[in-house]
């Protein structure tokens, strides 16, 4: 299973390698989102952030840029498990995927683990570009990089997944955020809030976010390795 | 009070819950008629199975 | 006859809800090279998908190299162990002619070592083999799929139209290699319109129309003349 | 009998006397039907006239006498269903469990919506704006997107037995993601704030609990009545799919013969 994973991961991040769709139309894509946002939210605006004594006012970009990171990442999300669908979609390649006599969980492994190293490399500029446009502090590093790995491994497994539902369907690029976006809300949710907690404290509201994120990550994994056979399977 | 959104609610569900019958109801009776006799016994299979 | 690699029993096969084989009846044997033969839409390719164990056996019986079609896992088993060169080539147009043909060799658990003698043998390999598949001609796409094909080694050989897009030379690159494979004890299935190359190939023609085999011929037949049959013959290769 | 290609032979030995009709009814749906038509008109009796207004919600409260056990029956009952046929389709591909997922879903959606349209509408009043992100409202938003997803799944054109494996799958996901989705949109709103509402908080005399009571009542005889049938008409397609298929077999070897 393992041997096949790797296998399959290696040929996925080597398509990337040399096409380059994600880096040179996807992650422009997410950076233009980010400064979208900037024009949606009017940047000027300000909220009153904390209670009682210690309130002050805070730019509004500030105050929501962890939202802004995971839609951006969220939408990414879509176009690369679409990319990692298409390769496979022609030419027959599911076929000879079928034929090669491959663990169809090994193909999940390695089809998600791609996606998730590309998704990585994907929220390391977003990131940036965050830090960047809306400013916000960094509190708690430990906590914002494990809520960043956990979230990624969970939206990858339940990306590929729902992406191999609808692989070599006609409606495939419809349907996939139709079934992806509710599935990910919760993960949406919890890595906003994880984030939140990260970047302004207290780190304490954080980790039972982050826990939930790796939670997730665990079961979708888990859902996956069992159900990607009966999914590529035709008939 | 109240009654401005109680009204509209019960007849939202009416309207859904009545227009989904009707619509069902029509599509079960046009169905059983193109379906040769000898394989409508879903009856006999349902119930045996409930 | 030899013991049957290929025994299909009125087998139906479902493309969504069109019954694309109708009730197939086939039985070919060990060391056979069968050339199936019939118009387009004629139910060629689905007869090779169901004996590749990827179209579903939605009625009758069938047994392919001792699996049983009707049984999901069999069919599993039974994929690994035949090769499948369909109408798509199965290639990555991002990846290079040899990493292409590394991967599915090693996908396939073949043998390594077969990958350089193989494309040199196809004539992909040399200058060829770091161009990216994008950049060949389909003719060239068949010839690096074929390469993949002969790594892997399979027991049956299952072609589909394998000439076609080929010039001279990859055509006779073909037969060879199709004559080497059952002359070391494997067995083949060929889908061709072009008869005068594959007849002389073939141990035996199978008719297949409307879903169904209408026909078959043990001998080889002459070249150009297929028992009369000529309305079969409608000479598009697709 | 769940068969999932049934031999012509079977079927015409089996014809029984009986004949079959041309509706999706039959003896004991039409009792159930019965029963659910009473049941909504003494529901809509006690909902609207009997029970006396609560105290501080006044008469929109009577709105969460449809809206809750709509709720129920949808999130508890449909969906779990849908989840038991999927479980039972992937184990022993028998059309009856997937068939039966299917309804549930579709019925369990559509009483989702009702609680979604009752649910905005109560708060209306309650809250003074017809959306709050209050957890229940939120996650049942989400849930019902969640289906409608399935059921369009469900709808795609292509290979039926492909397309009800991948149903099946997705029919199991989706129960453990709507807990997932219940439990986080729970928990976020919980730390933010209290419950904004409790149904266990308010003040409710005997005629309302037993009203309540009647509303979980009736839904439930509803949603077996409505599912049944629903089961049926997809029986009945899935039998008309069948049929073409003989026609089409004759049709397709038929292709040869005049060549």
């Amino acid at each position: 299973m393992l041997r096949d994973a790797r296998l399959v991961a290696s040929k996925d991040l080597r398509v990337e390698a040399t096409s380059r769709v994600l880096t040179t139309q996807v992650l422009p894509f997410a950076l233009l989102v980010l400064i979208l946002f900037g024009f949606g939210i009017s940047p000027d605006q300000q909220v009153i952030s904390g209670a009682g004594e210690g309130t002050e006012r805070v730019a509004i970009l500030e105050k929501v840029a962890p939202g802004l990171f995971w839609l951006a990442v969220l939408f990414s999300t879509l176009l690369a498990i679409g990319r990692s669908f298409a390769i496979e979609s022609v030419d027959g390649n599911l076929d000879a995927l079928r034929m090669a006599g491959l663990d169809p969980a090994g193909v999940f492994l390695g089809k998600m683990s791609a996606v998730l190293a590309e998704l990585l490399v994907l929220e390391l500029v977003v990131g940036l570009g965050c830090f960047a446009l809306y400013g916000p502090p960094l509190a708690h590093p430990v906590l914002l990089v494990t809520t960043v790995l956990s979230a990624t491994l969970g939206i990858a497994a339940a990306g590929t997944l729902y992406a191999a539902l609808a692989a070599g369907l006609r409606v495939r690029d419809t349907l996939v955020p139709l079934l992806v976006l509710p599935v990910l809300a919760p993960v949406l949710l919890a890595a906003t809030l994880a984030t939140e907690a990260a970047l302004f404290g207290p780190d304490g509201d954080g980790w039972p976010w982050a826990l939930l994120l790796g939670a997730f990550a665990v079961l979708y994994t888990g859902a996956g390795i069992l159900a990607f056979g009966t999914l590529v399977e035709e008939s | 009070m109240g009654w401005e959104y109680v009204i509209p609610g019960y007849l939202i569900a009416a309207v859904a819950i009545g227009g989904y019958t009707l619509q069902m109801l029509r599509r079960g009776r046009a169905l059983s008629a193109r379906v040769p006799e000898e394989r409508r016994r879903f009856l006999a299979e349902k119930a045996d199975k409930t | 006859m030899t013991t049957p690699v290929i025994e299909l029993a009125g087998a139906v096969s479902l493309i969504g809800r069109f019954p694309a084989l109708a009730g197939a009846d086939l039985s070919v044997g060990t060391g056979e090279v069968a050339l199936l033969q019939g118009p387009n839409g004629a139910g060629k390719s689905t007869l090779l998908r169901l004996c590749a164990g990827l179209a579903p056996l939605s009625g009758g019986a069938g047994t392919v190299l001792g699996h049983d079609l009707s049984d999901r896992r069999e069919r599993r088993a039974l994929r690994r162990r035949v090769g499948l060169l369909g109408h798509g080539t199965a290639l990555y147009d991002d990846l290079t002619v040899e990493q292409n043909v590394r991967f599915w060799t090693a996908a396939n658990h073949g043998d390594l070592s077969t990958i350089e003698p193989a494309m040199d043998r196809l004539g992909v390999g040399g200058r060829l083999r770091t161009v990216p598949v994008s950049g060949l001609s389909a003719g060239q796409r068949r010839r690096t799929a074929m390469a993949v094909l002969v790594c892997r080694r399979p027991v049956l050989w299952l072609l589909d139209e394998p000439h076609a897009g080929l010039d001279a030379a990859g055509r006779d690159l073909v037969d060879e290699l199709v004559h080497q494979a059952v002359a070391s004890g494997a067995t083949a299935l060929v889908a061709s319109h072009e008869l005068d190359r594959v007849a002389g190939l073939a141990t035996r023609v199978v008719h297949v129309v409307g879903g169904h085999i209408t026909a078959q011929h043990s001998d080889a037949p002459a070249h150009g003349d297929l028992g009369g049959r000529g309305d079969l013959d409608d000479g598009e290769a697709t | 009998m769940n068969d999932p290609a049934p031999s012509q032979d079977a079927f015409e030995s089996a014809l029984a006397a009986r004949t079959a009709p041309l509706h999706t009814g039959s003896k004991s749906t039409r009792v159930l039907g019965v029963l659910a038509l009473v049941l909504l008109v003494s529901l809509l009796a006690f909902a609207l006239v009997i029970t006396p207004p609560e105290v501080s919600q006044r008469d929109s409260f009577r709105l969460l006498y449809l809206h809750v056990p709509s709720a129920i029956v949808s999130l508890y009952v449909a969906f779990a269903i849908t989840l038991v046929g999927s479980i039972i389709y992937l184990r022993k591909q028998s059309v009856f469990w997937d068939l039966l997922a299917g309804a549930a879903a579709e019925v369990g959606v559509l009483f989702l919506g009702i609680t979604l349209v009752t649910g905005m509408l109560w708060g209306k009043p309650t809250w003074g704006v017809y959306w709050q992100w209050d957890p229940r409202l939120t996650s049942t938003a989400v849930s019902f997107v969640l289906y409608a997803g399935y059921l369009a799944v469900r709808k795609l054109d292509m290979d039926p037995v492909v397309r009800s494996r991948r149903a099946a799958v997705l029919g199991i996901v989706s129960f453990l993601n709507l807990i997932i989705v219940r439990y986080s949109v729970q928990w976020w709103r919980g730390l933010h704030q209290g419950q904004t509402f409790d149904v266990a908080d308010t003040q409710m005399d005997g005629v309302m609990l037993f009203t309540a009571l009647l509303g979980v009542i009736t839904m439930h005889v509803v949603f077996a009545w409505l599912v049944i049938h629903r089961f049926r008409v997809a029986w009945l397609e899935h039998q008309a799919d069948e049929a073409g298929l003989d026609v089409a077999l004759r049709e397709r070897r038929a292709e040869g013969a005049n060549v």
